[in-house]
């Protein structure tokens, strides 16, 4: 059993709402697996489920292979982090830390050890006489980790666990995150809505939508090959860029702009029929570089956004919207005529009805 | 834990019985509990309907042998206080009469008051609004 | 006034704000204040029926009110009515509320059922709860008709428990909105807390007592503030329930105020009274309102 | 309408005592059935004989909670026409602020003072000459009710004084009887042991301790006499758990208990029930001992007013209440007795005959009312509840509390 934790066709209904549908999933012992997706995706009650929290309607869970479908979230073998700390305020620091395991009756020296370690691990050991009113975001947070630490467990559920944060904190624990599971190797399962957060931290990324995963891939591959327009468009900032079109024979062909696919691999072969192209802003060229790219285009500029590192333009191709990023900080203003070139194997190819890739 | 790992493979929501002792305890509570909130209007509801010799008679709890509303037609309307037989419906009114511009005296005092209190927080301000 | 001198615009500042409150302060000072201290004046003179002013006795009406057996029991019985409902109202009220938090079928019917009291006059309480223990009609004669022929409870009408019996109508009336004031409390607990001590292992109870309670001060606050006000009030529940009897078993401050103020025509013996009510509310509210304002500058 | 009324009467100019047609709020708190037929009589008589019209202010409640109400209206500067109250000295601040009305020239044209007897009801109406209310009735509060049933239950004769009934109690008690019945509100206990007082103490200590406030004979022994007598009627009224005085009179008429001490007015309560005195029951005035008869009783108030036509129709009612026919109307239906001695009374029973009779030999004692003040006899009260209903309470303890309450009186 390599599995840490094993989720074997999970129904969750509220009444006639179904929230998960049939849902299976593996996570790898040792896995940084992030559920991604917009509010009410259901990514969040899986995680209760997964935790216990929640009473599921039909399936099963194993954690290290013990089914616990039944078991009480303390049995589980979990430590959990919420998005609102959800520390005890009236309690000390390492009060919080220390009181689920002078509940279990845990010998006095072993806990001492255990808040020590925790404390140390994540640095917060000048404040552990202190209350929670009294701590930062940043440090009530730390405190929240800590305590999901202590009990020494093999997963670590995070629910949202940075959303509270401003963003200056949050890349900087974002960051901490990373090194805690490069330092401890356990499973972590992390619930957000922030694709960054999701792509820096994940080893696999879970896409919702509608209770059902969309993709379960590395980052990478959700980034480069989306199994579906919805992840595509979900996944990058801005969002990618869609050209309503055709495909036949290898050809793509959206209004006066048409193109072979050069390069795709596509799913199946010799598909035709309608269909559309996605293409990354940052995957265009711009300047030079479009001398060697398979496909070039001059695109009216509408709107330039220079966001310091980059620009991006707002262009129009096939009267749709195309957003351009320029890189570093471009001459450019609206109205002007952008030359612009892409290769078609970078981009993604849609059904223009399932929307699945082609 | 023993029965879980004793099940054959634990599958979809944990079983649960509806009788199990937490929920005969919660609702045994609460249902006594309201007994004792309850009897004081049993007492009186049940007092109203029965007739004078009655309530002489039996004890408090006891259901009315012969249900009369007389007592009720009385109360509001008939009773006497000195020579003046107009019952509750008199005191009623002047009770309506006196609740509305009281209700409209203190709520526009108490707006005037609030405004001042949302918009100036001056020293004791907590003084007239505890918070 | 500290603030005018430190702003040179501060007078104008807020100044709808300061206008609109005047009639505020102008109440409470002259109310509060002005009727304190003309209560506390009077209660230094031989006012009868109407107010004497000149008529200066110092601290004999004082004097008098403490070597008056009436209003020892008074004060004894105030103190026994006043920290059994406190901690019976917190106790039942959170207790119900715990209850009906629960998740469980039915809440509305069982909230009403405990809240409605709460909407009755203390008059129609005390006369209700007279019935019921009135032992030749109510439990004490039912029980004894079940053939448990020497059940005694008939706290009305023994003197050593009769203030319990004042106790059992005044728990009754005011733990329902007790209660409801904690569900209140408790649906404002952050659900993330319950998930985080179910994950921790604790058990419910020991989450209540250590996790929710601790967190649900103000509304404990609040409760005792309205409990408090309740207690003050008993003088309607010991009028209909039994007027003080039997013999002088029930009786309270505020009937000795009233009745020494109107029935026996000796306003500066009612004022003394009031005076020393007053002060025992003093007693207990500063040295609460020291720990609690002066525990807040600190931290 | 009352300001048209007014203006009607000013221009009319008719005599000087115009005779003008005024609305007249009368309060009072005589609420229960018999209270109620007894002043819708006043009520009658005045609509019926003056052209003014009387609006009835009954006030639910006994007359503590009436009185404050009353008070607070004079004081607060909504005075009412006329109002109930205890004659004595309940009003005498009110009297002394000037907010009543000056009776005097009502009382000189009607011959107040002839007719009225005892005289010392219009005493206790006059304050420096001058006369302030309209006595309207005598409630005396010195009387013992007995049942023949409970004698006859337990084997014994009807007692005719305290002494006898003193020694059959414990006869009755075997016989399951409560010898005394007591209801717990504290005028009764209070009013229960100034009969005791008059009949074990004596007139001289009574009147000595009374009216001239010696703290000296209160403290001494033949009010010793007294508090032990009550200690020994405690114990015989320790079973007797009931609340009101009319429940405890019940007790008596059913033959559940002896006897009760109990004012005039617990006679309706027999005749309710359908006794006969004699026969049914017995009355002994001031317990068979000292045949005395107090003479508390009730007594109209009239609040200044600034309207001369009400003040005209005020005079008018003082002289009607007193008037012949309606002190017989008034008087048989309340069952107290009238403050007049010059009528025919015959339709009145056994006890209230004899009360009359004592009433016309003249042995009678000003009321308590009209020597205490509503605070001494407050604090009475407060001792005498307690004393009644705590029996640790010793009757020295209670004598020397009682002696210093007398020496304090004012």
């Amino acid at each position: 059993m390599s599995h840490s934790v094993e989720i074997k066709n999970l129904d969750l209904s509220f009444g006639a709402i179904d929230v998960l549908k049939n849902l299976n999933l593996d996570i790898a012992e040792g896995e940084f697996l992030v559920l991604l997706g917009s509010s009410g995706c259901g990514k969040s009650t899986l995680l209760n489920c997964i935790a216990g929290l929640l009473e599921i309607t039909d399936g099963q869970i194993f954690i290290k292979g013990r089914n616990v479908t039944w078991a009480e979230p303390s049995e589980r073998g979990i430590g959990m982090v919420f998005q609102s700390y959800a520390l005890y305020p009236q309690m000390t620091v390492e009060g919080n830390l220390s009181f689920g395991l002078k509940n279990a009756r845990m010998p006095k020296d072993e806990i001492a050890s255990r808040v020590a370690r925790a404390a140390e691990i994540l640095q917060i050991e000048p404040l552990l006489k202190r209350k929670p009113g009294a701590l930062s975001g940043g440090q009530r947070q730390r405190v929240a980790i800590g305590r999901a630490l202590v009990r020494d467990v093999d997963v670590f559920l995070f629910d949202e666990p940075l959303s509270n944060l401003d963003a200056k904190l949050r890349a900087d624990l974002r960051v901490e995150l990373k090194q805690l599971h490069a330092r401890l190797g356990n499973t972590m399962i992390y619930v957000t809505h922030d694709q960054v957060e999701a792509m820096t931290l994940a080893d696999r990324i879970a896409i919702m939508k509608d209770g059902i995963i969309q993709q379960l891939a590395p980052p990478s591959e959700i980034y480069n090959r989306p199994v579906n327009k919805y992840v595509a468009d979900f996944i990058g900032s801005p969002s990618m860029n869609f050209l309503e079109g055709t495909l036949e024979n290898g050809s793509f062909s959206a209004g006066a702009v048409s193109f072979p696919m050069l390069g795709y691999a596509l799913e199946r072969e010799g598909v035709s029929g309608q269909a559309s192209f996605g293409i990354r802003p940052e995957h265009i060229v711009t300047g030079e570089a479009v001398a060697t790219a398979p496909v070039q285009l001059d695109v009216p500029v509408s709107v330039v956004e220079p966001l310091g590192a980059d620009t991006l333009a707002l262009a129009s191709v096939a009267d749709t919207p195309f957003w351009v990023r320029l890189e570093g900080e471009a001459t450019l203003k609206a109205g002007d005529t952008l030359r612009i070139g892409f290769d078609p194997a970078r981009g993604s190819l849609f059904d223009a009805v399932d929307e699945t890739r082609l | 834990m023993a029965d879980l790992t004793a099940a054959s493979e634990p599958r979809g929501p944990k079983p649960r019985r509806s009788l199990s002792p937490t929920n005969i305890m919660l609702y045994g509570t609460l249902l006594l509990v309201s007994v004792y909130y309850l009897l004081p209007l049993y007492v009186m509801i049940v007092t109203s309907l029965k007739g004078m010799p009655e309530i002489r008679l039996g004890n408090v709890f006891s259901p009315p042998v012969e249900v009369t509303f007389e007592p009720w037609v009385k109360a509001w309307a008939e009773a006497c206080t000195g020579i003046n037989c107009e019952g509750l419906s008199r005191g009623f009114w002047n009770s309506v009469a006196i609740l509305i511009p009281s209700v409209f005296v203190s709520i526009s005092v108490a707006s005037v008051s609030g405004y001042a209190l949302a918009n100036w927080r001056f020293k004791g301000s907590e003084t007239f609004l505890p918070s | 006034m500290a603030d005018t001198a430190r702003k040179p615009n501060g007078l104008t500042r807020n100044l709808t704000a300061k206008i609109a409150s005047v009639p505020m302060i102008a109440t409470a000072l002259v109310i509060f204040i002005g009727c304190t201290a003309w209560t506390i004046y009077h209660s230094f003179t031989r006012s009868r029926l109407l107010p004497a002013p000149d008529k200066w006795v110092g601290l004999d009406q004082y004097e008098r009110l403490w070597n008056t057996r009436r209003w020892l029991v008074s004060i004894e019985n105030l103190a026994i009515y006043g920290i059994c409902s406190l901690i019976l109202s917190l106790v039942i009220g959170f207790t119900l509320a715990a209850l009906l938090d629960r998740k469980i079928r039915g809440e509305n019917v069982f909230r009403t059922i405990f809240l409605y009291p709460f909407a009755l006059s203390f008059i129609v309480t005390g006369l209700a709860w007279q019935w019921i223990l009135n032992p030749d009609f109510g439990i004490q004669s039912v029980v004894q008709g079940w053939g448990w022929e020497s059940f005694a409870f008939d706290p009305l009408n023994n003197r050593e428990i009769a203030i319990y019996g004042i106790l059992i109508a005044g728990i009754w009336q005011g733990s329902g909105f007790v209660m409801v004031l904690m569900l209140a409390g408790l649906r404002g607990i952050d659900e993330e807390i319950w998930k985080a001590a179910r994950v921790d292992g604790i058990p419910t109870w020991k989450t209540y007592i250590f996790v929710i309670i601790p967190m649900m001060r103000p509304v404990f606050v609040t409760a005792l503030v309205i409990i408090a006000s309740g207690i003050i009030k008993v003088y309607d529940l010991v009028v209909a329930q039994t007027s003080g009897g039997p013999g002088i078993a029930t009786e309270v401050p505020a009937k000795y105020v009233i009745e020494k103020m109107f029935q026996s025509q000796n306003l500066g013996q009612g004022f003394a009274a009031s005076t020393m009510m007053l002060l025992s509310v003093l007693v207990v509210l500063i040295p609460w309102a020291y720990l609690e304002f002066g525990g807040k500058r600190r931290g | 309408m009352k300001a048209i009324k007014t203006l009607l009467g000013c221009t009319a100019i008719c005599a000087a005592s115009a005779a003008s047609a005024a609305d007249l709020e009368v309060t009072h708190w005589w609420t229960s059935g018999g209270e109620a037929a007894a002043v819708s009589e006043f009520a009658k008589a005045f609509n019926e004989k003056t052209d003014h019209n009387w609006v009835d202010g009954a006030i639910a409640g006994s007359g503590g909670t009436a009185r404050p109400i009353i008070i607070s209206r004079i004081l607060g500067g909504d005075p009412m026409g006329a109002t109930q109250l205890n004659h004595g000295r309940q009003a005498e601040e009110l009297i002394e602020a000037g907010l009543l009305l000056d009776l005097t020239d009502v009382a000189e044209a009607e011959g107040w003072k002839d007719i009225v007897n005892p005289s010392s009801l219009l005493d206790a109406c006059t304050l420096d000459g001058r006369i302030y209310c309209a006595p309207v009735n005598i409630h005396s509060w010195q009387w013992m009710w007995l049942s023949h049933q409970a004698f006859a239950d337990a084997g014994q004769p009807v007692p005719a004084n305290w002494d006898e009934f003193v020694a059959s109690a414990p006869a009755l008690v075997e016989a399951g009887k409560v010898p005394l019945a007591m209801g717990q509100q504290p005028w009764q206990s209070a009013g229960a042991f100034g009969v005791m007082t008059i009949a074990i103490a004596g007139i001289d200590a009574w009147r000595e301790v009374t009216v001239n406030k010696n703290a000296d004979v209160a403290a001494g022994p033949e009010y010793a006499k007294v508090f032990e007598a009550a200690a020994n009627a405690r114990e015989m009224a320790a079973d007797s758990n009931v609340q009101d005085w009319n429940q405890a009179t019940n007790l008596v008429i059913t033959g559940k208990a002896g006897a009760q001490i109990m004012g005039d007015w617990a006679q309706g309560e027999f005749q309710v029930a359908g006794q006969t005195a004699g026969e049914d029951y017995t009355c002994l005035p001031g317990l068979g001992v000292n045949q005395l008869l107090d003479t508390a009783g009730d007594a109209f108030y009239f609040p200044k007013q600034d309207d001369p036509a009400i003040e005209a129709a005020q005079k008018e009612l003082a002289a009607l209440l007193l008037s012949p026919d309606v002190q017989v109307a008034f008087n048989l239906k309340k069952g107290s007795l009238p403050i007049r001695g010059d009528i025919d009374l015959s339709a009145a029973n056994d006890c209230m005959q004899k009360g009359l009779e004592i009433l016309a030999s003249g042995n009678i004692l000003p009321s308590g009312d009209m020597n205490l003040s509503p605070d001494t006899q407050g604090q009475i009260e407060d001792l005498m509840v307690e004393f009644w209903n705590d029996p640790s309470y010793s009757a020295a303890d209670a004598q020397e509390r009682y002696a210093e309450i007398i020496a304090d009186a004012d």
